[in-house]
């Protein structure tokens, strides 16, 4: 198990990771738009950190977080935003299409949910006992595309894990007007089993994720984690429509960093806290310098 | 002047406050946020109770409209990008396109489902795509694409209030912040305006062709097609075309898209013999296909030269130089012409 | 309510149409294929007996016993599956696509039922009241759009009621190779509540069809009815993969028009069946004589 | 002498014997039914396990064939019937088509999925149609189109075994029950089968385009091309041009419909200098608009006559003598032929 101050370490680089996104963007260095995940850190720690190398990860708009906790590199990433030839995709893909060893995102909400769990069949049926996990959000709930998965993940026990960070909005769409019923009966309805956790804290998160994930590589069976979240930033980019306290709220009680990073000591939280932040620096520094790709120059 | 944003944006209100048969469903199009594009600003707080925000299910709100619109509603969908198009394939191509021939003419499906396309934004692969052209040989289905020439929010306007058939309204992104031309804006052109009175269900005034020609230039030697935000890109060709190369060419901008209404390129094509049209999509099976087939079919040896100006056929890239090199500009519709003549 | 000698004649008028298709197809009189709804009569007469006049019905490819139970003219039937201009659609629709006053059924599964919900949305926002009822079989449990429908009937409070047909098997599949978890929490799941019934009977089917209908009209809410019941015939034609002997028995336990039928007196039973017979075999022979459509003839 | 089906059949156990990671994914395909039209019969008691009867959930069971493919798999999918592309176009357009590029060439989708597509059997609107076309324009998939000539199982089974590309594979069911011919078989006619070695990505023998011209003919005034069943329409017309209207046609059959690989078409265009494309598909933006506009471009005014025989755009229809009014047969590809040269 990572020690507390690796899964700091995890969480506060994708912090410091996406504060420098959001604040670079106007500068115009990044194209196109972006998703950051800003307060729901301690997911993609607390599950991801459980994962072994042939293991696969399905990911989707919200995937840098993703990305960073299953080990991307951040220069990587920061060149794929910049459109750079370096970039993990070479910047073809940018920001919502990433794919970095067992790593794949892409940005059309729920058509990611079957791939994943294709994926946790094939790996099924090639023996390699690997898990897949693969994140969606409250809204993506919304897409049919999902239930025919967890029906057919459940009829032919896929070994995969879905996740749903539920930060009870989707876009501007507050999830009252989008879900009805309830997230985890959606789930066992289908025969799969669902913890479910409302929690910002990446140990919590990490135990929870333990169990489930254990289950799921033991059992060679699907298990849904439903994991009540927090969006501290704009959907994407200056489009945030709740009110400025609620999200001041949001951010005082429930800060992944906060909570875990009151567990170090404070100089070494703060040591930490500036090696992370030279290396991202570093990381955006350095993609900055790198070319980018010209047609001419890739294979059709 | 008023951009096409807010002209469609005028529509929409016009639409709801004539006729309260209106209904709008989409994602996130609820005011403060109004739409990813704003293009429904506004309309929840006149109208509410008639604009539907909701869950994101592009099929489930498309098939939930035609029942409404085979219900006596005139319901309109935002589908909040065009790359979407594809999960409501199937409802539009197996349900709404079939509902009035298959049920024997009983039965009218009045619904227009508006969508952004396009890129040069650096949304990459998924959020850039230019995908009209899957639905453009559904039979059953009118396509239509507002232009920055004309009166892009009468166009909608009709579509939702007079229109009993199904409409795909394609909105370029790119397109939405351009400045509104009449006739007077453009004094460099001249400006024409066809309709179709003798097709069967004619609706006067709607989707009309435009042609343009420079003033007092002589007689085109080219003629280009093209709708959407290519119709602008296409007049700043022509202009450079006219002032830096002396080529002159006509420029035709249908704003239907499908069923092919073809009279105006062709009759545009026998004066000039050359063709050339201009997309964003990518290039196989794209509009010009279709319109290069039939201007040859109907000219034969008389269609000197056809060309296509169109998208490399790859996914839309997200960084911004290859999303440039990948699609059509005025410079590539600028050299082509100059192969062409 | 229709009295039982009334419903008698419903459910065997169904049974006779059905019969006959499947008695005339190999002479070659009808086009295409057919889906016969021999064996689930007691659903569409239970349920469809409770419509008032501005009521909506959405059916599926199994749909003549809809279209029959909704009061659809045998006649308009025949001359449709025989592809004959007086046909409910003129021909040109055949078997699986009938539209008839507000009767609607399309053959592309699942897709029927976003757009049953919309009809049953305008009914409630013109305020007419009217109930939209449709029907759907447990393979088309399998398609995403379903759970869109139920998401949003929820959310916004359709007037609609989801009737499935669990016949236990899909084509030639059975349930349990394509319905993981159960059927009600599908329903229940989304906050739709659900009344399940495994019966042939179709006063026991009246009944709760009753309840349920009320409800829809009086609360301007979505109900789901789940009827476990029967295929007697093949899917289509002479593709069905079961034992003959389970076929046999089915028929022999479940059959609507023999519990029901055991409550009339014979004599008067006897009087319908030759009745119905009449009926049908008029309007069979009605359709064979009528003209087929030319394009040259109709709109395009 | 084999019919297409059994030939397709065959190639299926051929690839399972052959390569363990084949696996197939549709619905009802098991034994004893062995799929809707029997392509997969035998399959799943020769090979338990490795064939997957699924949901009712085309778009579901494509994403899932597409993540199997991505992790090491060669997947194939059935789509019981070609009309329910619609629902699946999300999965190949959004997912399938872009993988390989938008992520930099790091990753391969080996998946071929197989429909049946046509109308002729009363089958009504939503289980006859002929919706190729729709993916045509995708750039990323490949589209493949077995022919009763040649060797359409090994289409298969190279499509299955040797491509690492996405394939579409379009199966018309009137093609099933014709007898597979090959050259012997063919005793009027002249056969010649091009394959394109140049191509980047060559596999011997794939994905050929035949030619047929009747033996000891005068020069042809006229290319036919087709695929598929209607290349048997075709060749029928062909011989009744030839017999009682002396026309005489080169016939040119592509196995792949896209990408578009037209060279074979225009080489014969270029001494004929007639067009006549012909497909099942309604009309407008079908595979012969992509041609006619290819030859268009290539060949300008050397290009005299051009014509499309394609379905009218309408839907299907149920009743038997509408549907052959809709669709296109032997009399429309002579009539028009009559009238090109
Ligand atoms: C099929 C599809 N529809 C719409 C969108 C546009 N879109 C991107 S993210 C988003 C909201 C997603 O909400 P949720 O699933 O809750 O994830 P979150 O953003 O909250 O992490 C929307 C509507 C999309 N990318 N794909
Ligand atoms: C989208 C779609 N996929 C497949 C089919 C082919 N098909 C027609 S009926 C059927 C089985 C339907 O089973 P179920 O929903 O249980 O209804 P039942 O036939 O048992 O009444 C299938 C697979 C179809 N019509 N539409
Ligand atoms: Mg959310
Ligand atoms: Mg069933």
């Amino acid at each position: 198990m990572p020690d507390n101050i690796e899964l700091y370490r995890r969480l506060y680089r994708i912090r410091n990771f996406e504060e420098t996104v959001l604040d670079e963007f106007p500068s115009g260095v990044f194209f196109g738009t972006t998703h950051t995940y800003l307060g729901q850190e301690a997911n993609a720690v607390g599950v991801l950190s459980h994962l072994q190398p042939d293991d696969v990860v399905v990911s989707n708009h919200r995937c840098h977080g993703h990305y960073l906790a299953y080990g991307g590199d951040l220069h990587g990433l920061f060149a794929e935003l910049m459109g750079r030839s370096t970039g993990v995709c070479g910047g073809r893909g940018g920001s919502q299409h990433l794919h970095w060893r067992n790593f794949y995102s892409n940005g059309v909400l729920g058509g990611t949910v079957p791939l994943a769990t294709g994926m946790a069949l094939a790996e099924k049926m090639r023996s390699s006992r690997a898990v897949t996990v693969t994140f969606l959000g409250d809204g993506t709930l919304g897409e049919g595309v999902v239930y025919e998965s967890l029906n057919i993940a459940s009829l032919w026990q896929a070994p995969i894990l879905y996740v749903v960070e539920n930060n009870r909005i989707a876009q501007t769409t507050s999830i009252d007007l989008a879900v009805a019923g309830n997230i985890p009966s959606r789930f066992t309805a289908f025969g799969i089993p669902c913890l479910e956790m409302d929690s910002s804290d990446v140990l919590e998160i990490y135990t929870a994720a333990a169990r489930l994930i254990g289950e799921v590589r033991e059992q060679a069976a699907p298990r849904a984690l439903i994991l009540h979240t927090c969006r501290f930033g704009p959907h994407s980019k200056g489009d945030d429509t709740r009110s400025p306290e609620q999200v001041v709220q949001l951010r005082r009680e429930r800060d992944p960093i906060t909570i875990h990073g009151s567990r170090l000591d404070s100089a070494v939280r703060m040591q930490v806290d500036v090696s992370i932040r030279e290396e991202v620096t570093q990381a955006f520094e350095r993609a900055l310098a790198d070319p980018k790709p010209v047609l001419s120059s890739i294979a059709g | 002047m008023s951009h096409v944003l807010e002209s469609l944006n005028t529509a929409l209100h016009q639409a709801f406050a004539a006729d309260e048969r209106v209904y709008l469903l989409g994602e996130d199009v609820l005011d403060p946020y109004g739409g990813a594009f704003k293009v429904t600003r506004g309309l929840s707080s006149a109208f509410p109770g008639r604009v539907l925000t909701t869950p994101i299910s592009e099929a489930g709100i498309t098939g939930i409209a035609a029942g409404m619109a085979l219900r006596g509603l005139r319901p309109v969908v935002e589908i909040m990008f065009g790359d979407f198009m594809t999960l409501v394939a199937d409802q539009l191509t197996n349900h709404i396109a079939k509902f009035r021939w298959m049920y024997n003419d009983q039965v009218r499906v009045p619904l227009v489902l508006r969508t952004p396309m396009g890129g040069r934004r650096g949304y990459g692969p998924t959020h850039s795509q230019t995908l009209e052209k899957m639905f453009l040989g559904v039979p059953g289905l009118r396509v239509l694409a507002p232009c920055w020439i004309g009166d892009p929010g009468r166009l909608l306007a009709q579509a939702i209030l007079e229109d009993d058939e199904p409409v795909i309204f394609i909105e370029n992104k790119l397109l939405y912040l351009l400045p509104v031309q009449d006739e007077n804006a453009l004094p460099e052109f001249a400006l024409t305006s066809i309709t179709y009175p003798r097709l069967p269900e004619y609706i006067p005034g709607y989707a009309p062709t435009y042609s343009l020609k420079i003033n007092q230039a002589p007689a085109a030697s080219l003629t280009l097609a093209a709708y959407g935000y290519m119709a602008e890109l296409a007049r700043q060709a022509a202009l450079r075309l006219a002032y830096e190369h002396e080529i002159f060419v006509e420029l035709v901008i249908p704003t239907q898209l499908a069923p092919f209404e073809t009279e105006p390129i062709i009759a545009s094509v026998r004066r000039t013999g050359r063709l050339l049209t201009i997309e964003e999509g990518t290039l196989s099976l794209g509009w010009g296909a279709e319109l290069q087939a039939r201007c040859a079919e109907v000219l034969g040896p008389r269609l000197r030269a056809a060309c296509r100006v169109a998208a490399a056929e790859l996914p839309v890239p997200a960084s911004g130089g290859l999303e440039t090199e990948i699609l059509p500009d005025v410079n590539h519709i600028v050299q082509t012409a100059q192969r062409m003549v």
